[in-house]
């Protein structure tokens, strides 16, 4: 006891980073590339996440949109929700905020390895899967298809148009896309991210599903992938919760007996059928 | 950015309706702050203290309740000239103590006090600026509390939510240590009232009174049910809710729920 | 010069409450003059009835926050009256200590913050930050350390929280006292007097007008009576307590929310000048100086000069509020609690002496320790009569000054009052019509 | 250092009467700062610095907050930041002092053994093995009240695990056993002690019984009875007012809010202790709470003492001080809730073995 606590590092200080590149990609969320001090790597896997820190304002999870394959600098994509963030959609190129992390596990790259790869993300879910596309398409050859499913609420919330617009005439890649809410020049699907799966023609054995959006969307996704047969240990899914500190003090995330920083937030589903609370 | 402009410093106005002016005062009695948060603001009108006025302002602070028809237009008003609209103080919050008199037939209480000269009065139910208007942020209490008030002024300067409490005063008064008035065998609101005023009744070895208003999803049988425990009649325990609540307890009147 | 002259000033400003000042010459005859109330009613008498005994003075307190604690200590004293709760000693000097502290406080308030921007010609006290940062700064300085007092001693200076029917819930320690003590002394008395010599330069500002009226405030034979006392009244002497009704004899007029008051004249006066007339001989050696310093002399018959009295009764609580804490610190603070076990259930009629005058509280409990009847009087209504009744000396007298004069001056008159209306006034558009 | 120490009846022993405990008191605020139960308010006890040795209150039942807040205040800045152009950060330095806990009673230790474990998990945080270092611990034995159940929970009145010296109130004084080294070392430098070497003869309390199963099933029941209707019984009770969260002596739970000064030039970011029994604990922006009912919050708060940390550490998280049920305005006791979710368990036994009969 002595000694230790001298060594251990602080968990709760964040180095400065800064704000190297914004764009606008819809009415409230916002891209932010972020450069840490002397151009050190972050280090992360696809799926985690960093405490950001805007001094005055509070702290909050975002999850690293880019792949660990397109360092030094990482993304963050941002909703405009609340004091944080909405301070953070005020920030230019140059602006200076707090990152710790990276937190939580991330994706098992290394468990989907040949496999065929199902992205189903909604809304602003495709921000962390993001991450795990670039690096599955960074690395090609690890994995087998590519399959990715989003559902926006209407055209001009689809967060990604530039990616999406490369994976969509990629021909390594399966990308489909649906709007709850079409407009006039709206030409593609119609209806909730669910109506994808069933046309799917799936090697169930091989393939991973994993699954990020909003809390209502996990009940209805996981239904049509049962319904498919897709076996329970290829899901994996990346939960939200409150959180506070990211290291696992707080208990703001815990679902049941699990922290969400710790041990998720990608939980498989074998996992989280053991987490009632979990959806 | 650091060297703000005096015109870049929002234009703050303070207004009051029925209430004791207990809350105004509580702000010049932040003496040794007053000089601070007049470096951060624009103050364009505050009628207890000065006589200037102003068209427009950024913020509004509303103190007090509204009481007569001519309230109302007033509060319509103030609404139309403001970009934020801020309450201060449990009458301006939920019409506070004056709510009580709801309770009663107005005629009747209007005779009680002024006997057959009562004509000469017009009043109605003492209502919640919320009942008329839109309130963004809301500084509760009677009096307000002083802290949550800086709060809410700083972070509406620095242009950010202020955080508002939503849980019992019971937190504030273990985060402190307090000896729980329960245990001297008083009695005691403060498991079903809203923190943010440092539980400062109980730190001064009194008992809660319910002033700053209900926690959201309060459980009101649960409340009943411990009054009882502590020796109150239903009547009784709804009275001692009521001091500062009636509009809150109210369910038709339960305004806050837009 | 036969003019015609209207003047409305509505919700007056730098006074607590909402009130219009209403004047009518029509070919240079006086036809209207008067305080128009127009505060809502609040009927707290109403509310208090079916309210246990500890819960009255909570209630009573929000009549006012600018006197939450007159009216507390009011309450307290008519409760303990119609229970038969006795309270120590020790009660007593720190309740005094409590009334000492907010008359210095609303005083201070009154006096250097809301009266004095008129004597310098400015709107608000925050001009004067610029221009009079010093002063600025030594007011509000006294201002915090009244109310240091309220915190230290009753847990809050508005809506205090500590003091309940029978004693104390929680008492100072005696480090707390000795604070007080040693701020009181160096810096309290050092800033009163410096903001008192700066005012001394001032005092050819304030109007030049008498009119002898009765003034009424409590009074006794050992001190300057705040805290308790026999009413007295200029013209006719002491009365008991319990007599208030013969002495304010409440009336409704149609220009006002609040009831008015008579006793032996069409009006009488309560405030600092009333007490200071009644009372002049109690003062402390400081505070008779400084009156002297400001030309104040008992009786004084200038409404205006009320503020004056206030400032005088500062110094006088400044060097009291001392005596009273070396009492308490030599005895010792006593750890006792609150005496409530009642001993009677009845009536119970107390007087309190608040900054603006004389308070009357009147419960009638019943036996289950519940208010049955309530009725407080408050020193603002007692007052209005008075004002309006200079209003109609004064107005013919300044008749051939500008309106803006004539406004000014009735602003002041009515300020002077320091007429507390959420107790009982709001102030002003100004319109002329000619 | 879980190392279970000896039992107090191998242990050396001296006698203290009123007075030198007193003196020895004194001695100990010598060596280091001395944190004691003391008198707080009528009825409540409160541990605090000791700057007198006459206002240690060594009889104590309980006190209103457990030793954590010393190792982890109820509210610690956990920064110190400038706003303006380039952020700058700076961590308030932590006093590393040495402290004496003195009256301490064998529950509250096994609770500062608990967030051992807790703070060191998965990360270990610096602020509290900061303060938590350089401490040592007195011992006292208490006489339960109503309200404990730490023997249920197999914590002895006279377990010295933890501590350097463990005090036994006798007739006119304490008996004052050695535990370990540094208690050895105190004895020997204050001298004062009256050696008993007779052979002790002192009373255990009788187990109080108060719970209706051994402790070491108690994980046991918590994994049948995450859908018992106990869980809805108590929450019509329930307040939701926190109460039993912040007086727990093992809960660790808090809150981080940025405070900006009147400049609105610096802050600090603050932390607190936080309640997951409050409404918005486990809300998030959007406006969906993931634990929105007094019922789901009270069987998280439990699942947290005798199930969720348990199967990490293998020790119960609840030490039985009985401070929740103490405190709770509803007068809501955790005993109550554990044996009728034992009898839901047992009813569920039963109605199993019919079935399969
Ligand atoms: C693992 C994880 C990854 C996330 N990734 C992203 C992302 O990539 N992009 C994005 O826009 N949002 C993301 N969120 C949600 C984001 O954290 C919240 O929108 C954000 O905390 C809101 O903070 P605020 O200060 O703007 O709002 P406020 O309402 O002012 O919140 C105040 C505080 O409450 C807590 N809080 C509130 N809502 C949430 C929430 N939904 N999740 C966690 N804590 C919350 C935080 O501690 C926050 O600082 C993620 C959340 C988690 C848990
Ligand atoms: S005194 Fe009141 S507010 Fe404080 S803990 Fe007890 S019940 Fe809660
Ligand atoms: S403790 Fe209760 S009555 Fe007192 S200020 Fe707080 S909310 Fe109001
Ligand atoms: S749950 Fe209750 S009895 Fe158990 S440790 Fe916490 S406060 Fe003590």
């Amino acid at each position: 006891m002595e000694n230790v606590a001298r060594e251990i590092k602080d968990l709760y200080t964040p180095v400065i980073a800064t704000i190297s590149l914004v764009e606008q990609l819809t009415l409230s969320e916002k891209r932010f590339w972020i450069k840490l001090p002397r151009n050190q790597k972050l280090n992360h896997h696809p799926g985690q996440f960093v405490e950001v820190s805007i001094f005055g304002f509070g702290e909050a999870p975002i999850s690293i949109s880019s792949s660990p394959t397109r360092a030094p600098g990482f993304e963050l994509t941002v909703r405009r929700t609340g004091r944080l963030t909405e301070k953070m959609h005020q920030l230019g190129v140059g602006s200076q905020i707090g990152i710790r992390g990276p937190f939580g596990n991330g994706f098992d790259v290394q468990r989907f390895k040949g496999k065929d790869m199902l992205f189903i993300a909604g809304g602003i879910g495709l921000a962390p899967l993001k991450s795990l596309i670039e690096y599955t398409l960074d690395k090609r050859h690890d994995f087998n298809r590519l399959i990715i499913l989003y559902g926006a609420k209407n055209p001009s919330e689809i967060l990604y148009p530039q990616e999406i617009n490369e994976w969509t005439y990629r021909d390594d890649v399966e990308m489909h896309i649906t709007v709850d809410r079409p407009d006039a020049q709206w030409k593609g699907n119609v209806g909730v991210i669910t109506t994808l799966i069933p046309p799917l023609e799936l090697d169930l054995e091989n393939t991973i599903a994993t699954v990020v959006g909003p809390p209502v969307m996990y009940k209805f996704v996981l239904m049509a992938l049962k319904a498919k047969r897709l076996p329970d240990v290829n899901i994996y899914m990346s939960l939200e919760r409150r959180m506070k500190c990211g290291v696992g003090k707080c208990g703001h995330c815990q679902i049941n007996d699990s922290y969400v920083c710790q041990e998720g937030p990608v939980y498989p589903y074998t996992r989280i059928k053991e987490l009632k609370e979990a959806i | 950015m650091s060297a703000r402009k005096k015109s870049q410093k929002p234009k703050v106005a303070f207004f009051d309706f029925t209430g004791c002016e207990g809350c105004q005062l509580n702000k010049l009695n932040l003496e040794n702050d007053l000089l601070g948060i007049l470096e951060l603001i624009d103050l364009v009108e505050f009628r207890e203290a000065m006589d200037d006025k102003a068209e427009e302002y950024d913020i509004a602070f509303i103190e007090g309740s509204i009481t007569t028809p001519s309230c109302v237009e007033r509060i319509y008003d103030i609404r139309r000239r403001t970009k934020i609209l801020v309450a201060l103080g449990q009458c301006a919050v939920s019409g506070g103590i004056n709510a009580m008199k709801n309770n009663y037939p107005l005629a009747q209480v209007q005779e009680e006090v002024y006997g057959k000269d009562k004509y000469l009065f017009p009043s109605m139910p003492a209502m919640p600026v919320r009942a008329f208007v839109q309130v963004d942020y809301e500084v509760r209490g009677c009096p307000m509390s002083m802290p949550e008030f800086l709060h809410v002024l700083k972070s509406l300067v620095l242009g950010r939510k202020p955080e508002i409490k939503d849980y019992a005063v019971c937190v504030e008064c273990k985060l402190k240590e307090n000896e729980c008035v329960l245990e001297k065998g008083m009695f005691c609101l403060g498991p079903i009232t809203r923190a943010g005023c440092d539980a400062i009744c109980p730190s001064n070895g009194q008992y809660c009174t319910g002033c700053r208003g209900l926690v959201s999803n309060m459980n009101k049988n649960g409340a009943i049910e411990m009054l009882k425990q502590h020796g109150f009649s239903v009547e009784e325990a709804i009275k001692r809710m009521a001091m500062f609540n009636t509009n809150e307890l109210v369910k038709e009147a339960n305004w806050g729920n837009r | 010069m036969s003019r015609n002259l209207s003047i409305n000033v509505h919700h007056i400003t730098r006074v607590e409450g909402h009130g219009n000042i209403v004047v009518d010459v029509k070919n240079g005859v006086l036809k209207r003059a008067y305080l128009n109330i127009v505060e809502p009613p609040r009927f707290f008498e109403a509310m208090l009835k079916g309210r246990n005994f500890h819960e009255a003075a909570i209630i009573t307190s929000r009549i006012c926050g600018i006197c939450s604690l007159g009216h507390q200590m009011t309450s307290l004293k008519a409760t303990e009256a119609a229970l038969g709760l006795e309270v120590s000693e020790q009660t007593i000097a720190l309740r005094k200590l409590l009334v000492h502290g907010a008359t210095f406080q609303s005083n201070v308030l009154h006096a250097l913050f809301l009266a004095t921007p008129d004597f310098l010609n400015v709107g608000s006290v925050f001009p004067l930050v610029h221009t009079h940062k010093d002063v600025v700064l030594a007011a509000l300085r006294l201002k915090h350390l009244a109310n240091e007092i309220g915190n230290l001693i009753s847990g809050r200076a508005v809506h205090p929280i500590s003091i309940v029917p029978g004693g104390f819930t929680k008492l100072p320690s005696e480090k707390d006292l000795l604070y007080l003590r040693e701020k009181l002394l160096n810096e309290g008395m050092k800033d009163a007097l410096f903001t008192i010599d700066i005012l001394a330069t001032l005092t050819d500002q304030i109007p030049d007008f008498y009119r002898e009226t009765e003034y009424i405030s409590l009074s006794n034979d050992y001190e300057y009576a705040l805290y308790d006392g026999l009413i007295c009244s200029s013209d006719a002497g002491l009365f008991p307590v319990e007599e208030y009704e013969s002495v304010t004899n409440e009336f409704i007029v149609p220009h006002s929310t609040s009831k008015h008051a008579k006793f032996n004249r069409s009006s009488y006066m309560v405030g600092a000048l009333a007490r200071f007339n009644n009372n002049y001989k109690f003062l402390k050696p400081k505070a008779r100086e400084v009156a002297d310093k400001l030309g104040l002399k008992a009786p004084n018959y200038n409404p205006y000069m009320n503020t004056v009295a206030q400032l005088v009764e500062v110094v006088h609580c400044i060097e009291d509020s001392i005596e009273l804490i070396d009492t308490l610190l030599d005895k010792g603070i006593k750890n006792e609690k609150p005496n409530q076990e009642p001993t009677r259930y009845g009536r119970g009629i107390a007087a309190t002496e608040v900054p603006r005058g004389i308070l009357f509280h009147d419960y009638t409990y019943n036996r289950k320790g519940q208010i049955e009847k309530a009725n407080c009087i408050i020193p603002t209504g007692q007052n209005l009569a008075n004002i309006d009744e200079d209003m109609r000396k004064l107005v013919p007298e300044i008749i051939n000054e500008p309106k803006d004069e004539i406004t000014k001056k009735l602003e002041m008159l009515v300020r002077a009052y320091d007429p507390c209306i959420s107790c009982s006034v709001h102030l002003l558009d100004v319109k002329f019509e000619e | 250092m879980n190392r279970q120490a000896k039992d107090i009846s191998e242990m050396k022993c001296c006698f203290f009467d009123q007075n030198t405990t007193k003196q020895f008191i004194e001695f100990l605020m010598s060596k280091a700062k001395v944190i004691a139960p003391h008198r707080k308010g009528e009825k409540s006890f409160s541990f605090q610095e000791t700057h007198n040795p006459e206002e240690v209150v060594l009889n104590y039942n309980r006190t209103i907050q457990p030793i954590k807040k010393f190792f982890m205040p109820p509210r610690e800045t956990l920064l110190e930041f400038e706003l303006n152009g380039k952020p700058k950060v700076k961590k308030p330095e932590i006093k590393i002092e040495e402290r004496i806990f003195l009256g301490i009673h064998s529950y509250d230790m096994k609770a500062i053994r608990l967030l051992d474990f807790s703070f060191d998990r998965d990360k270990p945080e610096a602020n509290y093995f900061l303060r938590r270092q350089k401490s040592v611990f007195i011992g006292i034995a208490y006489e339960p009240d109503e309200y404990h159940f730490a023997q249920d929970l197999g914590i002895d009145v006279y377990d010295t695990t933890g501590f350097s010296l463990f005090m036994v109130p006798a007739e006119k004084g304490f008996l004052i056993f050695e535990v370990d080294e540094t208690g050895h070392r105190y004895l020997q430098e204050f001298g004062k002690g009256l050696p008993l070497d007779a052979e002790l003869q002192y009373e255990r309390p009788e187990p109080t019984k108060k719970l209706k199963m051994h402790y070491n099933r108690l994980p046991q029941i918590f994994s049948h009875v995450y859908d018992s209707p106990v869980w809805k019984k108590v929450a019509e009770r329930c307040l939701g007012c926190g109460t039993c969260n912040l007086v727990c002596s093992t809960c660790y739970c808090f809150d981080v809010f940025d405070e900006v000064n009147l400049n609105i030039k610096e802050g600090t970011r603050e932390r607190t202790w936080d309640s997951c029994m409050l409404n918005p604990f486990a809300q998030v922006a959007g406006g969906e709470n993931f634990r929105p009912t007094l019922d789901s919050r009270t069987r998280h708060r439990l699942y947290r003492k005798f199930k969720y940390l348990t199967d990490y550490s293998g020790e119960l998280h609840c030490i039985g001080c009985g401070r929740c049920s103490y405190f709770c305005p509803a007068k809501i006791s955790l005993v109550e809730i554990i044996n009728e979710l034992i009898e839901d368990y047992n009813r569920q036994q039963q109605h199993a073995a019919v079935t399969v009969s």
